[in-house]
């Protein structure tokens, strides 16, 4: 069984800043996987070149078999690759209903067909409730919902959830948690970045800790977080010393 | 609620085709020649505005091409005008796919100062290249009434062309709007890199919105030749660009009905005050409009169409929006 | 002099902080420390006016300062070094040092100050004909603390002075923190680097998702294993 | 071309340039501290020389005398203008930014239109036909006063800017505004500040321009697309970038008037605004990234 998504020496240059330096990733299908690191450490920047939001400067990203590195994003959408943002990105002025619709026109080309899916999906979300409200008004939490419902709409094999629980008070985070373990469930793969450390360790199977643009640790979350790699590298050289 | 919807509607229709009859008058009949007119070409514009979200200042552009093309196939070739029409679609969109090319991923004010050049070139060339366009002396058309001709001797006649044109606009943005072309139109607009994410190839789109865009604006250009049987290269003129982006903005862009709105109020106000005080103060009615404008963008951005909503809003339990009014109102 | 009660704030819908409440005592070092997003920068933030709170009061120096804006509390004392520096990249390193004397309070100081941060920060004067944008990330961090003195601040905020430094930028940097509290000016220090941070300091309080956690004198905190879950979850 | 015609075109083109970038600074200043692109830029220009041709006509001033009274005319002129029109426009959407200054375009138009008619209108004095010859070149004296004046005015602005407190604080906004107001910089006030000057400037350059070209209430359309092409050349923002960018217009426009039609001339702008759009969108001299970023 080959993974579903295979990073090979994947590197990132913004002029001189390497921010991604020869990083390996293979991500199997059906998995949960974390990714994590200390401010700046290229979380966000890797997450942007597998989407095809950034040019990589070497190596190759490959979706089931196919190459979708340097891709425009539209296209790595097309070949199963969803994404959210970390800052989210509604579609202020459309309904709940319309922007899952937008996901869905993907692979259904007539609104009656695509409306079906964009409902089902939200029902999926909890969300059908707020089909014909705006998306501007809806609150953060619902918004990030929004756009993890958008995403799953299009129907991927792969999504990309870029923090999804920044910003969400801290008795929101369970229910988003349980959202995510039933996308999976459907057969969904996902790999998301998350600071919120709570949340990574209780739902990712396997965790991965990116460090100055490189790989730094890369097993179970309990290996993780007892790592003393880790540990300095959130905390301080000295303070992994010392305890 | 519906059913109100659809009475509303046949009677507007009825009204549309009635309306002109009531009155002999020439005045009033060029109002709703002109209204029927500015309302197609408002529509047009809508697409690229309105639901793509690009600023163009530009459509005069679109609409001289329409004007010239028609009218230079006519009296050089002597084309129908229908069939010129088309022609000058077609130019209009060739010279849209250029002009697309230039300026698709300009953002807002940038995008409309492009556009804006892009007409001011073609009035300088259609000033210039007199042996083609007569210059500044503009064209003229002998007024030959006949069907093949495209020129009638009634204002009725050209009110119903007018009228057709602007309900098949009308009906195409309607269907667009509940389309797939549609929503991934808004979508791009609302978000653009959020669209590319769900796998829409913006830049295709857009330029597909440009190109309709610039076909219908051409269209309503050659009935304006037919019409009026007289051009100059002003036609060209900013101004223009400026009225047609005014009549969807201030009746509300992104909607249906909103194009259409906007120069149905804005048309007679102006062309009433032309009429009254034109003669003793010029300016008046330019005045109006500019004011109108300042006044509805900072207190009615969404158009006029938006304080009719309330009045055909389907009844959603606004719960989660209530919510979020609040937390709006105290950031 | 700072007294920070039930503070609540963020940007749109997004919530960040819940309920903050801390003192900075005059003439102390104190500390928050906290994961990435637990609202430290926010609270940064709150305090400079920046971004408007949604709850909760500041009082600097025993007046209530919450609803006043950026440049007033400036002219009070209460200078902020923001994250990033945030220096201004197409002036060179003096007219930023300058721009940090802007405040009215400060201009009549203007040269003695100039010739303060020279002597503090020798590596400034060298570059001061240079465009600021055109200096190191570890150079940069020195002109910032340079631009913040020159407001002879009361209190001086640092959010996250040491953020993406080379290590020996990042010592210098605690040098230099040590130096400006013996020059009498009272400091709240944000920080990820939380082992050295915590030894330099008087108090420290831990964030965690918006909300005060722990708090206590450093080298208490320093020995907690909770430290180390609010960091890495378990 | 033989040099003598070759040294003329130059001199025409550096004087005519010099008014062209007058003309843009304002433009280019409110753009790089506000991000607003005044799209009634051309309107203030107007404004500037109706106020001058009647200081002149009717109150018999000296046209160039006439500036004292330009200026600050014009500085208050736009303080109205951003209290009401633009401070509620800061931070909305490009539709709104766009067309509240086109309406206001519009709105000034008409108004002149209203008050002073449509009718073209020079001034005709002994001091607006005087030339000066310097040895086989000869160029027009008002010419020659409105470059003088506009070095003369892009200089102290440059003063202004680098060496006084309240000219870095505009910088630093331009830059960093969130930085800026921790520096303890009220910007709403450096906003006002900003807008009422380069009105003012703008309102200078059409003065100066009294003397040579004849006012009309369109007359701000021929010179704001000009603008626009200085400015969008120069790099939107860029003060430097305008100077440099007008002088630049000001040759092109002279040399191709004379080898083509200068019917075309316009044509030429355009064509040279739009391929600097696609090629290099920030300009000769712009400044990449210093809008505020969104953390």
């Amino acid at each position: 069984m080959s993974a579903l998504l295979q990073l090979r020496n994947v590197e990132k240059r913004f002029g001189g800043l390497l921010a991604v330096k020869d990083f390996n990733l293979d991500v199997e299908p059906g998995e949960i996987v974390g990714l994590i690191g200390p401010n700046g450490a290229g979380k966000t920047t890797l997450f942007s070149c597998i989407a095809g939001y950034h040019r990589i400067t070497k190596g190759s990203i490959v979706l089931d078999g196919h190459e979708i590195g340097n891709r425009p994003a539209f296209e790595v959408c097309r070949a199963g690759v969803a994404r959210t943002f970390q800052v989210v990105k509604p579609f202020a002025r459309m309904t709940v209903l319309q922007s899952a619709m937008v996901g869905a026109f993907l692979h259904h080309r007539d609104a009656a067909s695509a409306r079906r899916v964009a409902l089902e999906v939200l029902g999926r979300l909890h969300m059908e409730h707020l089909a014909h409200v705006e998306a501007r008004s809806l609150t953060l939490v619902l918004k990030k919902r929004l756009e993890v419902a958008r995403a799953l709409a299009t129907q991927p094999r792969l999504l990309l959830l870029d923090e999804v629980m920044a910003g969400l008070s801290p008795g929101e985070v369970p229910e988003l948690l349980d959202v995510i373990r039933s996308i999976n469930a459907g057969g969904v793969t996902v790999l998301f970045v998350e600071h919120i450390m709570a949340a990574v360790m209780t739902i990712a199977q396997r965790v991965v800790v990116l460090h100055g643009g490189e790989l730094l640790a890369d097993g179970t979350p309990a290996e993780v977080s007892r790592d003393p790699r880790v540990v300095a590298a959130y905390l301080g050289e000295e303070y992994a010393a010392g305890a | 609620m519906r059913a109100v919807k659809y009475l509303l509607l046949v009677l507007a229709i009825v009204a549309a085709a009635v309306g002109p009859l009531v009155t002999s008058n020439s005045f009033v009949r060029d109002l709703w020649v002109l209204v029927a007119m500015w309302g197609a070409v408002a529509t047009a514009w809508n697409l690229i505005g309105g639901y793509a979200g690009g600023l163009s200042l530009g459509h005069a552009a679109f609409f001289g091409i329409g004007a010239y093309t028609s009218s230079l196939f006519y009296l050089d070739l002597h084309l129908s005008p229908w069939l010129g029409a088309l022609a000058g679609g077609v130019v209009a969109m060739l010279s849209a796919l250029v002009i697309g090319f230039i300026t698709i991923r300009l953002r807002g004010p940038f995008f409309a100062l492009a556009t804006l050049a892009f007409a001011a070139i073609l009035g300088i060339a259609a000033t210039n290249l007199t042996a083609l366009t007569h210059g500044a002396e503009g064209m003229t058309i002998p007024f030959a009434p006949g069907l093949g001709h495209a020129i009638f001797a009634s204002k009725l006649d050209y009110y119903y062309v007018a009228l057709a044109l602007l309900l098949a606009y009308v009906a195409l943005t309607w269907w667009i709007s509940v389309s797939r072309f549609g929503y991934y139109l808004v979508a791009i607009r609302e978000n653009e890199d959020a669209a590319q994410a769900l796998g829409i190839d913006a830049v295709r789109v857009k330029l597909a919105a440009t190109l309709l865009s610039a076909f219908m604006t051409a269209l309503v250009g050659s009935f304006y030749a037919q019409y009026r049987l007289f051009f100059e290269p002003s036609i060209f003129a900013t101004d223009i660009s400026v009225q047609i982006a005014l009549f969807a903005i201030i009746g509300g862009m992104g909607t249906v009905w909103g194009p259409l709105l906007g120069a149905a109020i804005l048309v007679p106000v102006t062309g009433e005050l032309q009429s009254w005080l034109g003669s003793s103060l010029p300016g008046i009615d330019a005045f109006v409009y500019g004011a109108i404008l300042v006044l509805a963008i900072l207190f009615v951005p969404n158009g006029f169409v938006s304080l009719l909503r309330p009045l055909f809003a389907a009844k959603h339990p606004p719960a989660a929006t209530q919510q979020a009014a609040e937390a709006e109102a105290k950031t | 002099m700072l007294e920070v009660r039930g503070l609540a704030a963020g940007y749109g819908e997004n919530a960040v902080l819940f309920d903050v409440s801390f003192d900075v005592p005059e003439g102390s070092l104190t500390v928050i420390v906290g994961a990435n997003a637990a609202g430290k920068t926010t609270t940064c933030r709150a305090i400079s006016g920046e971004i408007e709170t949604r709850g909760g009061t500041i009082r600097f120096g025993g007046e209530q300062i919450e609803r006043e804006p950026s440049n007033r509390r400036v002219e009070r004392g209460l200078v902020q070094i923001p994250e990033g520096r945030r220096l201004f990249p197409f002036m060179t390193v003096e007219e930023n040092l300058l721009l940090g004397s802007y405040a009215h309070r400060a201009r009549a100081a203007r040269q003695e100050a100039l010739d303060e941060v020279f002597t503090l920060l020798p590596r400034v004067a060298e570059r001061r004909r240079q465009l600021a944008g055109s200096l190191s990330g570890g150079e940069q961090s020195m002109v910032a603390i340079g631009r913040g003195l020159m407001a002879r601040p009361r209190l001086l905020v640092m959010d996250e002075p040491t953020l993406g430094l080379a290590p020996i930028f990042v010592e210098r940097t605690f040098e230099i923190v040590a130096e400006i509290r013996k020059h009498g000016v009272t400091v709240l220090l944000v920080e990820q680097n939380v082992k050295r941070a915590l030894s330099l300091c008087d108090r420290a309080y831990v964030l965690e998702h918006g909300q005060v956690v722990m708090q206590g004198a450093g080298e208490q905190l320093l020995g907690d294993e909770g430290l180390r879950r609010a960091y890495l979850g378990m | 071309m033989t040099f003598q015609l070759f040294v003329q075109l130059l001199a025409a083109g550096v004087l005519l340039g010099g008014v062209y970038a007058l003309i843009s600074i304002g433009l280019t200043l409110i753009f790089g501290v506000m991000r607003i692109v005044n799209f009634a830029h051309g309107e203030f220009l107007m404004v500037g020389m109706y106020l001058s041709y009647y200081l002149v006509t009717a109150a018999h001033m000296n046209p160039y005398l006439a500036l004292i009274v330009v200026a600050p005319g014009l500085y208050l002129f736009g303080l109205l203008v951003e209290m009401t029109v633009i401070k509620p426009t800061v931070g909305q959407s490009d539709v709104v930014q766009v067309f509240a200054t086109v309406g206001l375009s519009i709105v000034l138009q008409a108004a002149a239109l209203m008050a002073f008619s449509a009718n073209v209108m020079g001034l005709n004095l002994p001091i607006t036909n005087a030339l000066l010859h310097l040895g086989w070149l000869t160029i027009g004296v008002p010419q020659v006063l409105a470059f003088v004046a506009a070095m003369l005015v892009a200089a102290a602005l440059f003063a202004f800017l680098g060496r006084t407190d309240v000219g870095r604080a505009i910088r630093a906004t331009a830059q960093d505004r969130s930085a800026a107001a921790l520096m303890g910089i009220d910007v709403p006030a450096i906003y006002r500040l900003t807008f009422a000057l380069g009105t003012a400037m703008t309102g200078l350059a059409g003065a100066l321009l009294m003397p040579i070209y004849s006012v009309s209430p369109d007359v701000g359309t021929q010179f704001v697309l000009v603008a626009f092409v200085v400015v969008v050349l120069g790099g939107m923002g860029s003060v430097s970038g305008a100077l440099v960018g007008g002088l630049l217009i000001g040759i092109v426009e002279t040399f191709s008037g004379f080898v083509i039609d200068p019917q075309w001339k316009a044509a030429i702008y355009f064509i040279i605004f739009l391929i600097v759009l696609v090629v290099r969108p920030a300009g000769l001299f712009g400044i990449r990234g210093s809008e505020e970023t969104a953390s």
